[in-house]
């Protein structure tokens, strides 16, 4: 019951004792307001793991964070850290004006797949080139959620977009990005990691990466990315729960979970073979 | 000025962009000028909603109406964001199912009508929206009743009969739950 | 949200972004490029279905840097093409905008602007009013902007756009704002085709002919001023020849309203509550913003008492009016922001004011 | 059928737990009734109640047995909007 | 070229755009982030090996959209910083200066201009006047715009403009030109240093203490209207204090040159001949573009019998002159476009002609 | 004698008959001027083997070529092709706006590595992953050449530079971006090689690279990208025999190279070893 | 006015920038005004080159003079761009080694200088322009002379006494060439 | 010393193959004189004539002994300036 172990952990800040009994409970950097993301969209557990990994790794008061601009643009209403918004794409940039005048701090960027892999790639590339020492949490749901569901550069083929009316076509629409395994092919890149929130097992898994890639920042200062394979139901014109098995049965063959570089441990990358 | 604002609004999943469609392209078939305007926005999905429509005899001027001449509020923050617009005399139809409180206005026509309770009887809570559509053209003939009916069954003539006569008898129900007179004393509980 | 494309007889409902693009491919737009964003995303869904349909170029490209720069180059192989954004869009689109203006590309670009700075609201605004008149890219260009108040006129420009941008190797912009994209009014499916784009300057390999070069660069500064000025005298012509407005309930009137696009259909509305006063109150509708209709301004305002200019900004437009009345008429300003619209009766009470203040002043109407 | 609640009137109050024993409190308010965490469930006992329109506009989630919980947490992980407490059974009953 | 660390007691020769990066560094820049371009590139480059070697931060961007962001990140974090570019590349910054201007950054921009649109040439230039002060990115914003007409003032104008972006929350523009940037001359090597960057409201880290956000972000149109009219009322209060101009040989102007930066300076040369041929000429130098020396201008025009502007563009600034003239005195104006740069003696011949035309004007100087 | 055998090709247009006992004469499509270039750039023989190969390919009168923002600018005063040119670094959004408006062209786009690998980047990604058919020449020379020399992100590390005075230093300045290799992931791009113009042999296999890149485009509609390395003897301080002798010795350990992937010859990818 | 203005043209390669330098220093030194400005720009790679001196007593207006007080033309490009520009009475270097044209103007000072042959027989074509330097201050003392090698020692004090000497003979052939009379009447041919 | 030649001057004018066979002609007022040719020649037979400033201001290259010239074109495959036109010996001299 690994899981439960690691919730009671999250649960208890090192600062107050843990209530007796208590499984879980609410991290206390999230903020205590609802969030204006729909149903079932896994922004809202990527925000929660967030809040509590930092919490678990007590980074949250040398934290400076990055809000994009998508559906998480408001992510400073929701955690309890210090936020600058970036214009779209360009969170990366603005991490690394952050990191290069702030030594001390715990620098994180927080961005969608829109905003990373498209309009933000020259950013995300060469921040990871410079082996800025940040960490990058880019939650990919395949599609530009903010703006009524149009095709992302991660679009699966043949997905229906409110862009791509008869599903998206190679030929005329191109080929899904994968873009944290290009990143990952990078000397400055010291983490890059792809997980899932499709089900609880998948969001612990990409809990320990979110850790790892904390972790990385602080003690090798290197960049480090987690590559979030995430849902928007309303994008996908799916119930929650069908977007949540839409990401179990067909999203990893075209962005296979796993670590793709961990440069700290094993510092030949894992061989990916990209599609 | 012959032009007559409405404003349809509450919690996004009600229908009412739908609904405000259908007020608009009624009038369209009647020959008359419209102007239909939904509240756009992130913040709208899953949360409220809104929808304006405007129905007139020369082109429509200004897009945001500082006169409503009716008001359908589905859920209390529609209520309390709108009901200050609504003009002397004006219309206002409040979805008893959800809303506790009383307007406040005294000087406007109230008709509470349980929308999402019929929506749901019917069978769909997207419904709850044509609910108070079918109250407001009971009440405020600002478009005639026929051509309300031909809207909808333009608009879904897709989706097959079934929803058409889904959503026809949800007006319906909105026509009587607003003329019956027992719904209507609510207004002055 | 409706269907055009059948072109029944009758009206049909459009939304105004959907209009602006059924009516760019009715006109014969061979090629869209554009970004998603709010409030103009419907215009980019609506040319991804039907731009495929029609065997037409479409792409969503990777930004808005992106996609006006392959505006570019499809304007440079000839190409009548359409490009369009919002306002932090539009401000990406800054230094290729330059670019088109000093190669003489023309695109035709529709801005259906929203409330900033920066990202702001998604709420209508006509603040970008600065952007598209004046100082969005570097160096000495302007580009014609027309500025529609309703569907059905913006569909009309979006040909007029195209017209103008060919005759004159230039860059259009179409200034439209969050409610003009997202309303649907009537309107008369029939819209405008225009011939297709015929010049003889753009690239198609260089096949029994000299190499043709599209270009911006002009690296001694004496060819870059003989390029300026050739610029200059095409923009003193358009100047001359292009200017668009309308006035409304103008010959009686006392006080003018300036006001355009969304903001003028407010003031339509409180012109009628004016007169309704027995206030003889008229509208300068400006429909093309660059030429800006300034000597019609100037003759107005040496009959009038005041002149009212409305904007959903600051006040930006309202320079250009002061320009052009050159304290002829002293010149109100009413301006909501950031995705606010002013009331019609918020505009009665500052037409009021301008009527009361103005009382002692003599006019000629 | 129940109108939109206060947020103080549905969840179960901490201090309940202390009589009835209540592995889950539901932050009810918050509740968007995704059904992630009912599809997340092993024994199958958490619920959306039709009969709740919260202030959101959603059907919450309801603990429909909670005998039957085991407390493993995992609503909790799936949670997007962090509505879970979740209680192990105390000792005396559990063991 | 020189090196200017070592800080002699005597006059040092200095390159233009190397000054203008020293007077950062002494006036407490903490970081840098530029793109290399023509004609500002020596000042990245001095930057390179400067910031360097004191221990502050220097990052030569992956373009002129990553180093803004990057300026913004940093700022946002409290620290002074100096970003540079010419013109297309400050087209480019667009978006990210009305983000900054929305979420009220201080950051100091450096445009060192050269000929557009377009990639055009790379000579000096005064063509993004308009851009600098009225519509580069969209929405309702003003940047300070300071126009330095020397090294030497460039130097001064540099701790100004930290200062008055510290003291506003504002981007500030530093408008330079490519004469300007490559030139040398002697300076005093003695710069201004400020205190380190004080506020209560940029990003370290929540330590004890709420969590702050810096954003423009306000998607109800309420706010982002309040947040305007916040925006607003800083703009007047800027307007109203920080307005910068130098007059010279004007008490017994006839007619007064305005003109900027190195426009002034030919200016300069030409007054100079006009007086020896007799003509009571002075001028009007305006050194912040926005707020710009309306009530001055406006004054003056009342006693002149003319105003000659002179600008290295096809006629921006003249806008603003005549908006604050308002037909008071007739406006003559003359600009060379695309790196030229008109010769004393061209302005002295416009001046004559103004002298002339005006002959009958009554003027009481 | 291959390359004298090649030169002889090159040098009969198809068009007209061979002067006999030519073995060399300036390609057809070199316009009939002085280039701007310093002596010894290695531009000069790019464009060299461009109107070599678009000659021999009869290509020319097809072509619809992008000039980029750099020393290579002015290419359409050099090649007698149609050309337009592009702001810095979107070289490949213009010419996907030329490809899809003109099928039949030969769509070409000339770029240098501050143009393609700095400010560029999003661009040739996303062209790169649509699989646009359009074929990229990529002049690799390190530097920012026509800017003054400024630090690339090609610029090798401890490369001195007008930016990076006492040479490229990874903790700061970041890592060589091997952005071909990051290309040549993607499922869109049928043909990614680098070749180098240090002497008349590596002269020749580029030129055999480009060829092969064009001939993609044509007969597969297929991206196609060819990195050359070259040299700039201004911006690196060294004499051209000197720039010559580097990109022989220095250069090709952090670029290595070859053909990096071959779609239509080879399906997959050949395995790159980024460093 | 007491503004100087020079300038100084020919091929990148022939030390122009160098010689404004040593120029401007040189009036910096003597407590003069100067403004100094290469002609910029990646044209001027490899092909012609030029750099404006102006020397004043009060700060200097404007930077690109239309009246030029000496020209060092040290190719023929350089003397047909700039040639127009000299003030009547002023001075014309011109490079004799490059440069075969006449000047066309009669109402300017003329003096051929063989500034590249000298400057290889020093042993660097870079020195070309400083002969021309030498020349011009030789005829014009906009600056004194011994500021002037007072300037190009303190400019290249690190490279050490070895290229001082030879910027100083180079210097020093240019104000031998320019006051010998043989060489004087070149202007006249 | 010569000064800059005029393009006709310098270049073999091609008639002149005829008569004495040159396996080289060199477009003289192209010339950059980078070297890389120099460089590149097997036989070594290219040197820059620092007799001659061209029109770009350079000494251009110039074939010292026709003879020993293999004709191998290699100086034409990395010239950048695309300066050379390279013949082989004709037949009846060359076998
Ligand atoms: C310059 C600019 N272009 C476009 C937009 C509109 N926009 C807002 S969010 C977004 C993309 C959102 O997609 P993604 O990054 O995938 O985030 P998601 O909403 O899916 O989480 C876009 C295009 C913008 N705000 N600014
Ligand atoms: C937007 C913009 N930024 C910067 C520049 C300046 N600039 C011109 S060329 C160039 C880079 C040249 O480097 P590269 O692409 O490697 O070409 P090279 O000259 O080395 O062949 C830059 C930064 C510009 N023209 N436009
Ligand atoms: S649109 Fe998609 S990504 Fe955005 S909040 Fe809704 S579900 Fe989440
Ligand atoms: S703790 Fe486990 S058993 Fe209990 S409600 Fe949650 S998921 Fe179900
Ligand atoms: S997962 Fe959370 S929000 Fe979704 S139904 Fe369950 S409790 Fe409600
Ligand atoms: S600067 Fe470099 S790349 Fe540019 S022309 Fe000179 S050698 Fe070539
Ligand atoms: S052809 Fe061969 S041998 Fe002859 S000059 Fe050229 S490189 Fe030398
Ligand atoms: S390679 Fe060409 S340019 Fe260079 S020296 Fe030889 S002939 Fe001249
Ligand atoms: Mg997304
Ligand atoms: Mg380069």
């Amino acid at each position: 019951m690994t899981l439960i172990r690691d919730d009671r952990r999250a649960s208890r800040p090192s600062t107050e004792p843990a209530p007796e009994r208590l499984v879980y409970r609410r991290p206390d950097l999230l903020s205590d307001v609802s969030t204006h993301y729909c149903p079932g969209c896994g922004h809202g557990i990527v925000h929660r793991l967030l809040a509590e990994v930092l919490g678990d790794l007590g980074l949250g008061p040398r934290t400076i964070a990055v809000a994009p601009v998508g559906c998480a643009v408001f992510a400073y209403d929701y955690l309890r850290l210090d936020f600058v918004e970036a214009p779209h794409g360009r969170a990366p940039a603005v991490a690394t004006g952050v990191r290069r005048v702030r030594p001390d701090a715990f620098v994180l960027a927080y961005q969608g797949d829109g905003d990373l892999a498209a309009i933000g790639t020259a950013e995300i590339v060469h921040a990871a080139a410079r082996g800025e020492a940040i960490t990058v949490i880019f939650v990919n749901n395949g599609i530009y959620g903010m703006t009524g569901g149009q095709m992302a550069p991660t679009t699966l083929l043949g997905q229906r977009t409110t862009s791509t009316p008869g599903g998206r076509e190679a030929r005329t629409a191109g080929y899904p990005l994968p873009i944290t395994e290009m990143l990952a092919l990078l000397p400055g890149v010291g983490y890059a990691a792809r997980g899932s929130i499709a089900d609880p097992s998948s969001v612990g898994k990409t809990k320990a990466m979110i850790r790892r890639a904390c972790e990385i920042q602080v003690a090798e200062r290197a960049f480090a990315i987690v590559e979030v394979l995430s849902t928007c139901p309303i994008g996908w014109g799916m119930t929650p729960r069908e977007a949540a098995r839409h990401l179990v049965d067909d999203v990893p063959a075209t962005y296979p979970l796993g670590v793709i570089v961990d440069r700290f441990r094993d510092p030949a990358p894992a061989a990916s073979t990209p599609r | 000025m012959t032009e007559r604002a409405t404003i349809l609004a509450g919690f996004g999943g009600q229908g009412l962009l739908f609904a405000g469609q259908v007020l608009a392209r009624a009038a369209l078939a009647e020959g008359r000028e419209v102007f239909w305007i939904p509240a756009y926005g992130p913040e709208m999905r899953g949360g409220t909603a809104a929808c304006t429509i405007i129905v007139g005899d020369a082109p429509i001027g200004s897009p945001i109406p500082d006169r409503l001449a009716a008001l359908v509020a589905l859920n209390p923050p529609s209520l309390a964001k709108y009901e200050p617009l609504v003009a002397p005399g004006g219309l206002l139809v409040v979805n008893d199912s959800l809303v506790e409180a009383d307007p406040t206005r005294a000087d406007v026509e109230v008709v509470r009508v349980p929308c999402t309770s019929i929506a749901r009887q019917i069978g769909d809570e997207r419904l709850t929206c044509i609910v108070g559509l079918g109250a407001l053209v009971a009440r405020r003939r600002f478009v005639g009743w026929a051509a309300v009916e031909v809207a909808i069954a333009d608009l879904l003539v897709s989706k097959g009969p079934g929803v058409v006569a889904a959503d026809l008898a949800a007006l319906d129900a909105g026509r009587r739950a607003a003329t019956a007179p027992a719904i209507k004393s609510v207004a002055t509980v | 949200m409706m269907t055009a494309p059948t072109l029944p007889d009758e009206r049909v409902l459009m939304k105004g972004n959907e209009a602006i693009a059924e009516a760019a491919i009715q006109a014969g737009c061979d090629a869209y490029f554009g970004y998603p964003i709010t409030p103009q995303a419907e215009l980019l869904e609506w040319m991804a279905r039907r731009m495929p349909e029609l065997g037409r170029a479409f792409v969503q490209a990777e930004s808005e840097l992106g996609a006006i720069t392959m505006a570019l180059g499809a304007s440079a192989a000839g190409a009548r093409v359409l490009a369009s954004s919002s306002s932090p869009g539009m401000s990406l689109m800054a230094e290729a905008m330059s670019y088109m203006a000093g190669s003489e590309l023309p695109v035709l670009v529709v801005n259906v602007m929203r409330g900033g700075p920066g990202l702001g609201s998604i709420g209508p605004a006509q603040s970008d009013y600065f952007q598209a008149t004046k100082g969005h890219g570097h160096g000495d260009y302007r580009v014609p902007v027309l500025a529609p108040s309703s569907i059905a006129e913006a569909i009309a420009l979006v040909a007029d756009g195209f017209d103008l941008a060919e005759r004159y190797r230039t860059p259009v912009i179409l200034l439209a704002d969050g409610i003009l994209g997202q309303a649907m009014e009537p309107v008369d499916p029939h819209f405008r085709s225009l011939p297709p784009r015929h010049d003889d300057w753009s690239l198609s390999g260089a096949d029994g002919r000299p190499p043709r070069v599209v270009r911006s660069l002009h690296l001694r500064p004496e060819d870059l001023e003989v390029h300026n000025d050739h610029l200059g005298a095409k923009y003193r012509e358009i100047a001359a020849h292009e200017v668009r407005w309308v006035g409304e309930r103008l010959d009686d009137a006392e006080i003018a309203v300036v006001a355009y696009g969304t903001a003028a259909r407010v003031a339509r509305t409180a012109i009628a509550r004016a007169r309704d006063a027995g206030l003889a109150v008229g509208l300068v509708r400006p429909i093309s913003l660059w030429p800006f209709p300034s000597a019609v301004l100037a003759r107005l305002a040496a009959r009038l008492r005041a002149l009212v200019v409305v904007e959903l900004s600051a006040g930006q437009m309202v320079e250009d009016v002061r320009l052009a009345v050159e304290g002829q008429a002293p010149v109100f300003f009413h301006g909501r922001t950031g995705g606010m619209v002013p009331a019609p009766d918020e505009v009665l009470g500052v037409i009021r004011r301008a009527w009361a203040i103005t009382a002692d002043r003599e006019v000629t109407p | 059928m129940a109108v939109a609640a206060p947020a103080s009137r549905v969840p179960l109050p901490a201090r309940a737990r202390r009589h009835a024993f209540h592995p889950v409190e539901i932050d009810t308010d918050r509740c968007k009734g995704c059904e992630l965490c009912v599809g997340a469930c092993p024994p199958a006992v958490l619920a959306l109640d039709p009969g709740i329109v919260n202030r959101l506009g959603h059907h919450p989630v309801r603990l429909t047995d909670p005998a039957r919980c085991t407390s493993c947490a995992l609503c909790a992980r799936i949670c997007p909007d962090a509505v879970f407490t979740v209680y192990a059974r105390p000792r005396e009953t559990a063991r």
